[in-house]
């Protein structure tokens, strides 16, 4: 199962990856940007995961003493409620510029913001 | 002691504090940002000098209370401060410099401001991984975000390149640090270094994703595309934030990295930096926009310390030293740089003309460059040559040689843009000064000074700031201001005062060079008093380039000798710079120069084989098969002073188009140097051999070609100043050929040479300058019968060229007698045949110098001229008169060194009995020649007198011309082309095959530089190929190795 | 389709195949653990005794990597200031009028009575987070898609800049407040335990993680509305 | 149980997929909305996921910001690009092709 | 070798034979050319008529000093380069000056005459002295490099400098000559001869015919009788030096006398057989016939 989970996160990673590479929408770009990013968050919660554990939550039925062996790895859950939350702000910025660089150039192709080179 | 997480509370607390204030409020505003940035340099510049001065221990300190691994913990340690002081003060000043921009977007461009410090800051204290993640973010996002601060619209594409690319770069962070995170069971930097030893095999693919990653934001080439679309677009002031802090902390965040991975990654991140330095240093070289060039400069720096990090294996305890010059010196000076561009209108590079209305400008700009450059007496020099010396002791060959070729591409660029500078018209638009837009740049300048200072003091060789020849050069610097007839007085009567000061310390050998140096630098002095107003740039840089030759003769150790070498390159640089048309020729001068400086760099490094000390004398001690390399880097440096064939094509233009006094210096004094160092490589390696091939021998070829094809482009040369330039390089030939002979008569004649050379040439460039000066041009076809409006010119001309030419019983002579003395000995009979060949030639341009000039048909506008001003014609008076005495008493140079040389060549010295010289070989008696000429020569001329005292001057154009006369001096002077049947003979020789050569090498890096750069298309989907593609190549070639 | 697409189709079919087969060499290697690292081991033992908090994720969240979450604010924070910022960059007064759509009677009525029990839960949300799954980050979207509703509903809507801001201002300057208390009376910066740790499972527990995490629900929920209303009336900047 | 964890797991990731490729326009050339749509689900799916494997603090927060917000900001700028556009279908690069 | 003051009027009365001896050989030369020409030519005591009258004129005007100087510095030039180099082998009498130095001297002192020359012409303002000057120094580039090797090569094979142990080491015998020791030498210096001569086919310097007289072009009455006299005594002080270098020096006046005769008539030979060259014609020449023997002979030794 967490073999299944893991390679998900992977694919989704280079699904992403080609879509951004392959689209020249400046949206579709940050639409895969983000499924890359779902596909990162997959892939860590992967690896906290150990078979037949339960979530960190202390209650009556994992008991401080007990959690040790019956909850699953904290830290990359934690880790990855700090990247989602960072992953929206920067989805947020990379919309808002594409909003400007639209209003500027009326277009949202990314072949077409090319005054920079060399 | 604050504790450094304030640093981080201070900017994200004034961040939100200013969401209080209202829109309005805005000045406000921006001082609680200041008075955050200051408390943050406040803090880190405490911890700094505990660090520095009291040497306190590194701190640890602990967040939420819990210690490391369990709860995120930052360090205080000496790098930690230096640098968080480096990117806060480069916040502050960028924020002061920002003051109008912030002032009008409002509080949230000063929180972003404030963030970006900040994160850049908490990349520097942090020791977890993943909280490294969270401030990269941060980061890169204040980027994207300041980016927007510049006026130019298309910055707006610049950030979402960036934020494309960013994007990528986070995935792979994420995904290296949860699986290092699984491979070790921490997320501590420390922790995961002491608990990994997967990560540290070099195969593990999570360390190499978590690496790449903070690599590809210390722009890698090629996946650099991004950072310079935003180095060209952003405002200014966030560019050298960008540059300078941003890199800065970057890589420190990669050494972390390194600190984790272990010794196995090193050569990744070498390979990697290299690469970038060079390819970035080569595709600057077509570069036109002043931001973007300094893009491009930026990340070949960054490349630079990269690939020092990854060396840190070899450097030892020198690698803070070694990776700290590097970084500083290169972070202050492109902070400085990007300041100064904001002053300046236009983005073309010689739009920076506009800074020639402020000299002041100008010198902050030559400060930086010369940091940039790695040239004395900044961090960068000190670091430079550290880091060649450990490189070479290890044998790294290879890397050493790149990094040498990078640096040397990028002095290029720079010293062409000085150029630009000084030389190209200026703009309309003048530089836009306002004291908030200053201050940061003086600072930068200042902060220069400092480091270069610190760097020095921990050297552990002398501190160049503290030799008393630099700081007499420097303080020209703030005599600035004083008319040029008292700086002159002061520059003559400093040299002369350190002549008698230090005249008891030279050997024989020495003493002859210091001499010229000390006291016939001051004979040609006189002739600047003709000079009127404040003069400004001359004196610092004539004073640079003595203090260095002052230097270069004084040193016994390699590390000074090669400082000296720097300054006094630098400073003729500027002094070559500053003639009229000089501009290319400088810029091919220092080019050379510097390179030949480096190939002495790599000779003295490879020598010393690690030695941190290592003395000019043990070079002797050097075996097989290391001792003929070093010889040979060394020849090869030396030569490209003394303008040896192939290596020459920047002397012509550079002493030709230099000005009236600075002619002289540069080639009657500098070339010297030259001559000097090969001297030194001589008189300790002595002979070598080099796959069966004595390299003296090649040496001996060198020279009499030098000889050969420098008379023969002399005597097809137009421009007067241009034929004693190329003769230079003649003479020189001699004299390299002088001293390859490696027998006792050989090292007599060519010390005879630097003798004899300073005088004529110093005397016939006076000439030529003053007659250039009067007649405004220095072709001399547009001149002719100039003799009896300048006869003291033409006098200082005839002696000069009999002197030249050998011709007895001028000391010219002298230098030829000991030449066929000297060969006599020798074995090496066909390279004698070529010098042979180069003797009479040089009649052939002698005769022009002085027919086209000052004989032959009077020019109408010439008929008012009056004698060249007095100040240049005394010294040339002087050097009339020591002609005369040194072609009498050659002894009284001669003696003491020919008993001095016996130390090396027990054979061979000379006779000085009485009047008479003899060797081995034949005799010859100066005064007895002097005396018979001059009789015989006297009674003819009196008699002559006698027989026509009545003759009459005709008038000029009272000649026989088939029955006609002329009256038009034009037609009548025969003057252009004037050996045109040599030419038709002999003019396949001169040829300028290796003017071709190098311009064709030139113009192949820039054609391929040209070419490769438009990888950097411009599309943000492209720069995000660039970074995969570079990913996953890194890699295949990272496990394929 | 044309060529030049088809190439680069190729070429990123191409890297990408290079990139999979680092993911797949990590994937094939990954050998789940089947105990805890010692790392997470200390949280599942000491996080009760140490913190108080019987969500031990909220523990790592709010107090063990605290200063992770100060910087995911801090970007949160930044990237709403810089979303403002860009919207305002280089602005021209060349105002395109906006083409309102209309908005239904029973949406507008809906989220005038949906929206304050949104928030609502978003506060619950938040207060809890030490307790139960979610947080200050849950707490601060919810809290946020009620803004949403509101936009929904009247796109011409002003809200208050100003009071957004300030509520973006406390809560930061409160939570970087609680975090110096933490360094002054406990044991280091963002430091919880500056309140008793209380019993487990009680909703006053865990010392000062049900404050600090209301705070930073509101100031994600602050942010995120800051963000919705500069892209949505960007005319208006 | 753990037959049909493995098996729900596999069945959402084939989901996950697919919308994937719709997103990025690999299946079918869907319109952006439909993009979006897709890459918003891609996250609901992902935070079920998420709660199989045990994280329901992630799936709360996924699917909140990840499914939720960030879905509506793509629209909002969506809404106003195509409100600048009045009717020319500009905002497509590809269809330039 | 010492100097004392007897050396003086021995070196003005070696002065006086090889002046009147220089006239005299001139004419002669001329004289055969000319009868070879099927000519009569002049009489043999035309250059005593021709130097009196010159002489004997005073000229009225001058282009200025170093138009003067020029003829000074040309037969300063002739006289200095006799005077330094020993006429007469063994006898002290006729040593001449030199002591001052030895072979490299002379062989320097040669372009003295040839400077001055040059720089007197150049003041005339004339361009055809100019002309002329131009050709003659790039002439003499090339035609004094193969002397300048086999001098070296006949140094190398002494081992000295001094023409006086040069000439010594060659006594005993004619096959004692360097002419038979050293054969590629002397070819090589044989054929510089040819060039430093003035004579055709060298002579396009001087230019008879298309410009009058090239540098002199402008010089007339005494100017002209300084610089006639060096042209007697020039060669004859050249020659010495090929006569000791090459042919054994001369321990007599006789033989004096007889070797320089005869090696003036080698230039004269050649001359009247071969057609001028252009001076282009004249450097390729050098270059490819006289200089490799040069080079030869040094390798040889």
């Amino acid at each position: 199962m967490i073999y299944i989970a893991m390679a998900t996160g992977f694919l989704l990673i280079l699904i992403g990856f080609y879509g951004a590479l392959t689209n020249r929408n400046l949206l579709r770009m940050i639409v895969a940007f983000s499924i890359a990013d779902t596909g990162v968050n997959l892939v860590i919660i992967s690896v906290g995961y150990l078979p037949g554990r339960t979530a960190p939550i202390l209650d009556t039925t994992v008991t401080a003493a007990a959690a040790a062996t019956r909850i699953i790895d904290p830290v990359p859950q934690a880790l990855v409620l700090t990247a989602i939350v960072i992953g929206v702000g920067i989805t947020a910025l990379m919309l808002a510029y594409a909003l400007k660089l639209y209003e500027k150039k009326r277009t949202l192709d990314i072949a077409k913001f090319t005054e920079l080179k060399w | 002691m604050v504790s450094a997480i304030y640093i981080l509370i201070a900017a994200l607390g004034a961040a939100f504090f200013l969401g209080f204030l209202k829109d309005g409020m805005r000045a406000t505003a921006f001082a609680v940002t200041l008075a955050a940035l200051v408390f943050m340099n406040f803090v880190s510049a405490g911890w700094l000098w505990s660090f520095a001065v009291d040497a306190a221990a590194p701190v640890e300190i602990l967040t939420a209370g819990f210690s490391p691994p369990f709860a995120i913990n930052l360090r205080m340690g000496l790098t930690e401060a230096s640098l968080t002081l480096l990117v806060s003060l480069s916040g502050l000043l960028s924020a002061l410099y920002l003051k109008d921009v912030l002032l009008a977007l409002g509080r949230r461009s000063m929180a972003v401001l404030l963030i970006a410090v900040m994160a850049l800051c908490g990349i520097i204290l942090t020791r977890d991984t993943f909280n490294l993640f969270v401030f990269f973010e941060l980061a890169s996002i204040a980027t994207a975000g300041l980016v927007l601060l510049s006026e130019d619209e298309r910055a707006l594409s610049a950030g979402f390149k960036y934020m494309i690319v960013a994007q990528a770069i986070s995935v792979f962070l994420l995904i290296g640090i949860i699986f290092s995170y699984h491979a070790t069971g921490t997320l501590n930097i420390d922790g995961m270094a002491d608990a990994s030893t997967e990560l540290k095999t070099g195969a593990s693919i999570a360390f190499f994703l978590m690496f790449i990653a903070v690599v590809a934001e210390l722009k890698p080439f090629p996946a650099n595309g991004w950072a310079l679309d935003i180095y060209e677009s952003a405002h200014p002031a966030f560019s050298a934030i960008f540059s300078a802090a941003s890199g800065a902390a970057f890589l420190y965040a990669a050494d972390k990295l390194l600190h984790i991975g272990g010794a196995a990654w090193f050569p990744l991140a070498t390979g990697i930096g290299i690469i970038t330095f060079v390819a970035a240093n080569l595709l600057a070289l077509p570069q036109s926009n002043d931001r973007r060039l300094l893009g491009y400069s930026s990340i070949a720096q960054t490349g630079l310390v990269l690939a020092v990090l990854g060396q840190q294996d070899i450097l030892g305890d020198r690698y803070l030293f070694v990776a700290g010059g590097l970084l500083l010196a290169h972070s202050i000076a492109k902070a400085g740089l990007y300041w100064l561009s904001g002053l300046i209108a236009g983005r073309a590079l010689p739009d920076w003309a506009a800074l020639r209305s402020r000299p002041l400008l100008i010198f902050a700009f030559i400060v930086f460059i010369a940091m940039l450059s790695g040239l004395p007496p900044f961090p960068g020099f000190y670091a430079k040559w550290e880091l060649a010396r450990l490189l070479a002791g290890d044998g790294r060959i290879a890397l050493l040689a790149l990094i040498l070729f990078g640096a040397l591409l990028e002095a290029g660029y720079l010293f062409r843009w000085f150029g630009y500078i000084l030389k190209r018209e200026q703009p309309a638009q003048p530089v836009v000064c306002t004291p908030h837009k200053l201050a940061p740049v003086i600072a930068a300048v200042a902060a220069g000074w400092a480091l270069g200072y610190l760097w020095g003091d921990l050297s552990g060789h002398a501190n160049l700031l503290l030799t008393v020849p630099l700081l007499f050069a420097l303080s020209f610097l703030l005599l600035e201001w004083l008319p040029a007839w008292i700086k002159n007085t002061l520059a003559i009567a400093g040299m002369l005062a350190f002549f008698v000061l230090t005249y008891a310390e030279y050997d024989p050998l020495r003493l002859i060079f210091a001499v010229i140096i000390l006291i016939g630098g001051p004979v040609i002095f006189l002739a600047s008093y003709h000079e009127h107003g404040r003069r400004l740039g001359f004196y610092p840089a004539a004073m640079l380039m003595f203090a260095g030759l002052a230097l270069l003769i004084r040193t016994g150790d390699s590390f000074g000798f090669f400082a000296a070498w720097e300054l006094l390159t630098v400073g003729s640089y500027f002094l070559i710079l500053r003639g009229k048309h000089s501009e290319p020729h400088a810029l091919s001068y220092i080019v050379f120069s510097l390179g030949g400086a480096f190939l002495i760099l790599a000779g003295f490094a490879l020598a010393a084989q690690g030695a941190a000390q290592y003395d000019l004398a043990s070079l002797g001690l050097l075996t097989q098969p290391l001792a003929p390399w070093v010889f040979m880097l060394l020849a090869i440096g030396f030569m490209t002073k003394t303008a040896a064939i192939g290596l020459h094509i920047w002397l012509p233009g550079a002493h030709g188009e230099a000005e009236t006094d600075v002619s002289p210096m540069v080639s009657g004094i500098l070339l010297k140097a030259g001559l000097f160092g090969l001297f030194v490589l001589l008189m300790s390696m002595g002979k070598q051999q080099l796959y069966g091939i004595e390299l003296t021998h090649v040496l001996l070829w060198i020279g009499a070609l030098s000889a050969l094809l420098g008379n023969l482009m002399a005597i097809f040369e137009e421009d007067a100043k241009r034929l004693l330039a190329y003769s230079s390089i003649g003479q020189m030939g001699y004299a390299v050929f002088g001293l390859a002979l490696m027998n006792h008569l050989g090292w007599l004649m060519a010390l005879m040479f630097v003798i004899n050379h300073y005088i004529y040439k110093s005397m016939l460039f006076l000439s030529a300058g003053g007659v250039a000066k009067r007649t405004g041009t220095r072709d001399m076809y547009r001149m002719g019968g100039l003799i009896t409006l300048m006869p003291l010119s033409f006098i200082a001309t005839l002696i000069g060229i009999i002197a030249v030419s050998g011709v007895p019983p001028l000391s010219g002579f002298g230098g030829r007698w000991i030449f066929y003395n000297a060969i006599l000995t020798s074995d090496a009979r066909l390279p004698m045949v070529v010098l042979f060949f180069a003797g009479p030639i040089a009649f052939l341009y002698l005769f022009r110098l002085i027919h086209t000039v000052f004989l032959g048909q009077l020019k109408d506008e010439h008929r008012k001229l009056k004698e060249a001003p007095f100040w240049i014609i005394l010294p040339q008076m002087i050097f009339v008169v020591l002609l005369l005495v040194f072609a009498v008493v050659p002894g009284l140079a001669l003696r003491r060194v020919d008993i001095y040389l016996n130390q090396f060549f027990p054979e061979g010295g000379l006779n000085w009995a009485g009047t008479t010289i003899s060797s081995n070989y034949g005799y010859w008696n100066p005064v007895a020649i002097m005396i018979a000429v001059a009789v015989i020569f006297g009674s003819l001329f009196a008699w002559l007198l006698f027989v026509n005292r009545k003759a009459q001057k005709v008038k000029q154009f009272n000649i026989v011309f088939a029955g006609e006369r002329p009256y038009r001096p034009e037609t009548t002077h025969f003057a252009w082309n004037f050996f045109a049947p040599y030419r038709k003979a002999l003019g396949f020789m001169v040829q300028p095959f290796v003017t071709r050569f190098w311009e064709g090498l030139t113009n192949l890096l820039h054609v391929a530089a040209d070419l490769s750069r438009r990888l950097y298309n411009g599309n943000g989907q492209s720069y995000a190929f660039h970074f995969i593609a570079f990913v996953v190549v890194v890699h295949f070639l990272w496990t394929g190795v | 389709m044309t060529g030049k697409s088809m190439i680069k189709r190729f070429l990123a079919l191409l890297l990408l195949a290079g990139i999979g087969a680092m993911f797949a060499s990590l994937l094939l290697a990954y050998v789940p653990d089947t105990d805890l690292n010692f790392t997470a081991r200390y949280y599942a033992e000491n996080t009760a005794s140490d913190i108080g908090a019987a969500n031990i994720v909220t523990a790592i969240i709010v107090t063990y990597r605290g200063l992770d979450t100060l910087g995911e604010v801090t970007v949160l924070f930044l990237a709403s200031g810089i979303v403002g910022l860009v919207l305002s960059f280089g602005r021209k007064r060349d105002s395109t009028p906006r083409n309102l759509v209309p908005v239904g009677e029973l949406l507008t009525t809906a989220s005038q009575h949906l929206a304050p029990v949104i928030m609502l839960l978003g506060v619950y949300v938040f207060v809890n987070g030490h307790l139960t799954p979610g947080g200050g980050f849950q707490g601060g979207a919810i809290i946020a898609s009620g803004m949403l509703l509101l936009l929904l509903s009247d796109p011409l809507k002003r809200f208050s800049h100003t009071l957004i801001a300030t509520v973006e201002s406390f809560s930061g300057i409160a939570y970087i407040a609680l975090g110096l208390i933490g360094l002054v009376l406990a044991g280091g910066f963002l430091d919880s335990r500056i309140l008793p740790n209380g019993i487990l499972g009680e909703l006053i527990s865990a010392g000062a993680i049900p404050l600090i995490y209301s705070l930073i629900g509101l100031k994600v929920g602050a942010e995120f509305s800051s963000m919705l209303t500069s892209l949505s009336e960007t005319e208006d900047l | 149980m753990s037959g049909l964890m493995t098996a729900m797991t596999a069945v959402l990731c084939i989901a996950m997929l697919v919308a994937a490729l719709v997103a990025i326009r690999v299946l079918g050339d869907k319109s952006l909305p439909i993009a979006i749509l897709a890459a918003g689900l891609v996250s609901l799916l992902a935070s079920v996921l998420f709660l199989i494997l045990a994280s329901p603090d992630v799936a709360m927060t996924e699917a909140a910001i990840g499914g939720g917000l960030t879905t509506f900001l793509f629209f909002f700028v969506l809404a106003r690009i195509r409100s600048w556009e009045k009717g020319e279908s500009e905002y497509d690069g590809e269809k330039h092709d | 070798m010492e100097f004392d003051w007897m050396k003086i009027p021995y070196a003005l009365l070696t002065l006086f034979i090889v002046v009147n001896y220089g006239f005299l050989l001139n004419a002669l030369i001329q004289k055969i050319a000319a009868r070879v020409g099927r000519r009569h030519g002049i009489p043999i005591w035309q250059n005593y008529v021709d130097i009196l009258k010159n002489y004997g004129l005073r000229s009225s005007i001058t282009h200025g000093a170093m138009f003067y100087l020029g003829p000074v510095f040309r037969l300063s030039g002739g006289v200095g380069l006799l005077l330094f180099v020993p006429a007469i082998y063994g006898s002290y009498m006729f040593s001449n000056l030199s002591f001052a130095g030895d072979l490299i001297l002379a062989l320097y002192f040669i372009f003295f005459g040839t400077l001055g020359m040059a720089l007197g012409a150049g003041e005339s303002g004339h361009p055809y002295a100019a002309i002329g000057v131009s050709r003659g120094l790039s002439q003499v580039t090339t035609s004094e490099l193969p002397l300048a090797l086999a001098v070296f090569s006949v140094a190398l094979q002494y081992q000295t400098l001094s023409v006086t142990e040069i000439v010594a080491a060659q006594q005993g015998g004619i096959l004692n000559w360097t002419l038979f020791t050293n054969p590629v030498a002397v070819a090589a210096a044989m054929l510089s001869f040819l060039g430093s001569m003035m004579r055709p086919p060298f002579d396009v310097v001087l230019a008879p015919q298309e410009i009058p007289i090239g540098p002199p072009t402008e010089y007339h009455s005494s100017y002209l009788a300084l610089m006639q006299t060096n042209r007697a005594l020039f060669p004859v002080a050249k020659i010495v030096i090929y006569m000791n270098l090459f042919f054994g020096g001369a321990s007599d006046w006789p033989t004096f006398f007889l070797k320089v005769f005869l090696i003036y008539l080698w230039s004269a030979f050649v001359g009247v057989v071969f057609p001028r060259f252009r001076v282009e014609q004249s450097i390729r020449w050098f270059l490819i016939w006289a200089v490799p023997l040069g080079i030869l002979s040094i390798i040889l030794v």
